[in-house]
């Protein structure tokens, strides 16, 4: 299985409803901390400005934690309804209330995955698709 | 910027689309090597020395790979390549993941890099001045 | 997508040509006769500066060239104009008429470029020896565009 | 001292690298039909550029990504490749303005024929593209660009009637012999001239390129800022001599031998020397930046190795399109298209392509995952927006203003 049979697919219900898209997988990363490979970079602190560059866990595997169903399709999401984003005004405003309603669905109640299409367990759960 | 770092308890909570794909992959030594085109799902359960098993829904699955060339065709044209055609860049081989994939192994020991180094041999290496270091007086 | 702009570019700039109500077609005689006023003005500009030694024989040489091409175009524009009716063909017909004696005073500077870039050309009788005998000639050659211009009712 | 003579130099450079042959066309073809009475389009550009710049440069810097990876990252492989489809072709149109542009450049210089330039003009961009230090060939191509401060002193030896030229410009007063759709037009074109997309690309992987750290970023804002609107001067300078040589005798600019002939006018032999070089060096300089923003555009779209700070080998299909590229202006050039024509398009077209560019990189340098502390402030996101829907306006308003005004004539 590829991400790419899963993302922009139909979610439907146990009962065949139509749910929704898949915007998205979430996954868990595990970090392993203090195994950096190249730790002797002086000018690191100076040239990494953010968060992003500075950080250097390893990661390991990457556990598949469950599928994000937006109610709407389409259009490149920047993620603006998982994340607290407020700028520009009014941008992420108007996409996350185009996105309104999205939520995860735990891996474990995906049922099955055919051409274009996804089907959830019955008794699937629905949860804050928020990034924590 | 703390909503998916620093958590410290080892898990760092990702969504493929927003943090993964598309993204640059760069080797060990920060070279650019190819971009994230698709991700290869696998099931969790396998050892490293097993062949991987491909992910079935509901049950415990990973990443196992990350998929470039044809892949990105077939995502932008639609279908899908015959999984004989996947170029892959082996999941272990990741080593950080910030604003661009890091790798643990240079970008020649990979496969995914032969249309890079065929060039490198064939073409451009052979041009007078191809492997000079240009941060060198000339 | 490149040669589709280009394509596009230079349709759009031959639309000019192709006009065929009355208003427009004496409109087109405008514009081309405006072109060749302004290839003659730079004509001008160009052989006085260069007889005041205030411009180098390539740079003038390459002006003059220039403004042929533009001539080209005008007389290019109004020789492929259809025009619908009696009034616009005999403006069509005088503009035509006067970007020819342009063309003709602005190939004769071009001469004269030549000659003071060392060329020899001191035989042909044709090309003036003074610049100010040039300058007249060209500014003849502007009034008569001016004057059609003014036909035409363009500005 | 020294640290004192590297702003100098950063900002020289950014003055020198700001005109190209798009600023220099339409600046002079402005001039010479609407007098000043579209500067304030290039105020408008000038500090959209500015804003453009800096934003995008502060983001490749903190985030060590380049425009174009982040245009892939946020908009994914379809939206992305369509945009690089846009972006390559008229960057590509851009690159053949360049490149002609030397061409006729030395014609000016030589008189040799501008046809059998070409092949040579592409060829010494390529060498140095091969094989010359990216700050060398920045620096160098920047300060003699500089030359261009010629048309500057051009304008005051003509002693123009300053308040005539005011007049022109405050508040914009159009000649009453042009169409109204055709002001308009020329405005889209002055401000895609000078917002052009490469720029954007070539500074943001400039700053990957040099390695820019937290102290580059402040010298980098000083260049922009104080670079950037000094040479939105020359541009000016450059429609003023149009405007006074040029309107009053009734010549419309079509090449770049007229462009010229204020600066001869006023200055004589030697002045008119130094503007030829400075026109050699600017479209020289922006050639090379072109040619490298097509090999960045399509590198950092598909994440091959790029940049001129590894070995040619190193980067093989990042080299190998820039030589593409090149071969095809010269071969679009060979056609005996007009470069000053092509020149008209690729401004009109820069336009079009812009929010492709401007809003990804609005987006990203927002986001907290790329930037942490570095993301826009108030101020810079309150201009950003307004930019954002003048950039769009003039997008959607350039064909149909092309197509109406039958580009310009």
């Amino acid at each position: 299985m590829i991400l790419g049979d899963l993302l922009d697919a139909r979610v439907r219900g146990p009962g065949g409803e139509h749910l929704g898209t898949v915007v998205d997988v979430r996954l868990a990363l595990e970090t392993l901390r203090g195994d950096d490979p190249s730790p002797d970079d002086p000018d690191r602190e100076a040239r990494a400005l953010s968060a992003q560059v500075r950080r250097r866990d390893r990661v390991g595997r990457a556990r598949v934690v469950g599928i994000l169903v937006s109610p709407r399709s389409g259009a490149p999401l920047l993620g603006y309804e998982r994340t607290g984003v407020t700028a520009p005004w009014p941008v992420p405003q108007l996409v996350r209330r185009r996105h309104r309603g999205t939520f995860l669905v735990p891996w474990e109640d995906v049922a099955a995955v055919g051409p274009g299409e996804v089907r959830l367990a019955a008794g699937y759960r629905q949860e804050d698709a928020a990034l924590p | 910027m703390s909503r998916e770092s620093s958590s410290g308890a080892g898990v760092r909570v990702v969504d493929a689309r927003l943090h993964l794909l598309s993204r640059q992959v760069l080797d060990v030594d920060g070279e650019p090597v190819t971009t994230v085109d698709d991700l290869e799902l696998v099931a969790a359960d396998a050892r490293d020395d097993d062949a991987p098993r491909d992910a079935a829904p509901g049950e415990p699955a990973e990443l196992g790979a990350i998929l470039t060339g044809p892949v990105l065709v077939t995502r932008l044209l639609g279908g899908r390549p015959p999984a004989s055609r996947w170029e892959r860049v082996p999941w272990r081989d990741v080593g950080h993941v910030g604003t661009a994939l890091e790798l643990t192994v240079r970008a020649d020991s990979l496969d995914v890099h032969w249309p890079e180094g065929w060039l490198r041999e064939h073409v451009v290496g052979r041009i007078p001045g191809g492997r000079h270091d240009p941060e060198e007086a000339s | 997508m490149l040669t589709l702009a280009v394509a596009l570019a230079s349709t759009a700039g031959c639309t000019v040509a192709s006009h065929q109500e009355p208003g427009q077609a004496t409109a087109a005689v405008a514009d081309a006769v405006a072109q060749a006023g302004s290839a003659v003005a730079t004509t001008r500009l160009t052989v006085s500066l260069l007889d005041a030694d205030r411009v180098t024989t390539p740079v003038a040489d390459a002006a003059v060239l220039d403004q042929v091409r533009v001539l080209e175009e005008s007389t290019t524009a109004l020789t492929t104009l259809v025009p619908p009716d009696d009034v616009s063909s005999a403006q069509r017909d005088a503009g035509l008429a006067a970007v020819a004696d342009a063309t003709a005073e602005v190939v004769t500077a071009r001469a004269w470029v030549a000659r003071e870039a060392g060329g020899d050309l001191s035989t042909s009788g044709a090309v003036p020896l003074t610049a100010s005998e040039l300058e007249a000639d060209l500014a003849r050659a502007a009034d008569d565009l001016d004057a059609v211009l003014a036909l035409a009712g363009g500005a | 001292m020294k640290k004192l003579l590297g702003v100098a130099l950063g900002i020289l450079t950014a003055i020198g690298g700001f005109v190209d042959i798009g600023d220099l066309v339409t600046n002079a073809v402005v001039g010479s039909r609407f007098g000043l009475s579209l500067v304030w389009v290039v105020v408008v550009g000038v500090v959209g550029i500015c804003l453009f710049a800096s934003m995008s440069g502060r983001v490749a810097a903190v985030s060590g990504r380049a425009t174009f990876e982040i245009i892939r990252e946020r908009l994914g492989p379809r939206a992305a490749g369509a945009n690089l489809a846009a972006s390559f072709a008229i960057n590509l149109l851009t690159l053949t303005a360049e490149v002609g542009g030397i061409a006729l450049a030395l014609h000016l210089a030589s008189s040799v024929e501008p046809r059998l330039w070409i092949p040579v003009a592409a060829l010494a961009v390529w060498l140095v593209l091969w094989r010359v230090k990216f700050e060398v060939m920045e620096n160098v191509a920047g300060l003699l660009g500089l030359l261009l401060v010629g048309f500057g002193v051009a304008l005051f030896l003509l002693g123009p009637d300053w308040g005539e030229l005011v007049r022109q410009a405050v508040p914009p007063s159009p000649p009453a012999t042009e169409h109204v759709a055709t002001y308009w037009y020329y405005a889209v074109a002055l401000f895609g001239a000078a917002m052009t997309p490469y720029e954007v690309f070539f500074f943001s992987s400039g700053a990957v390129e040099e390695g820019w750290t937290a102290k580059d970023l402040a010298q980098n804002r000083v260049n922009v800022l104080v670079g950037f609107p000094l040479g939105g001067l020359l541009s000016v300078a450059i429609a003023a001599c149009a405007a006074v040589v040029l309107l009053p005798a009734g010549i419309e600019v079509s090449s770049l031998s007229q462009i010229v002939l204020p600066v001869a006018q006023a200055g004589g032999t030697l002045l008119l020397a130094v503007v030829i070089v400075g026109i050699v060096a600017a479209t020289f300089g922006a050639a090379l930046e072109t040619a490298l923003s097509s090999g960045y555009t399509l590198a950092q779209y598909l994440g091959w190795s790029w940049g001129k700070f590894r070995r040619p080998a190193r980067a093989a299909r990042f080299h190998l399109t820039m030589v593409v590229a090149l071969l095809l202006a010269v071969g679009i050039l060979m056609t005996s298209v007009d470069p000053v024509t092509v020149t008209e398009m690729s401004v009109v077209f820069s336009a079009v392509a812009l929010p492709l560019t401007y809003v990804p990189i609005l987006l990203v340098a927002n986001d907290p995952e790329y930037m942490g502390e570095h993301v826009n402030g108030r101020v810079t996101n309150a201009l950003g927006m307004v930019y954002l829907v003048i950039v769009v306006v003039a997008a959607v308003a350039a064909i149909p203003l092309m197509i109406a005004t039958g580009a310009g004539s």
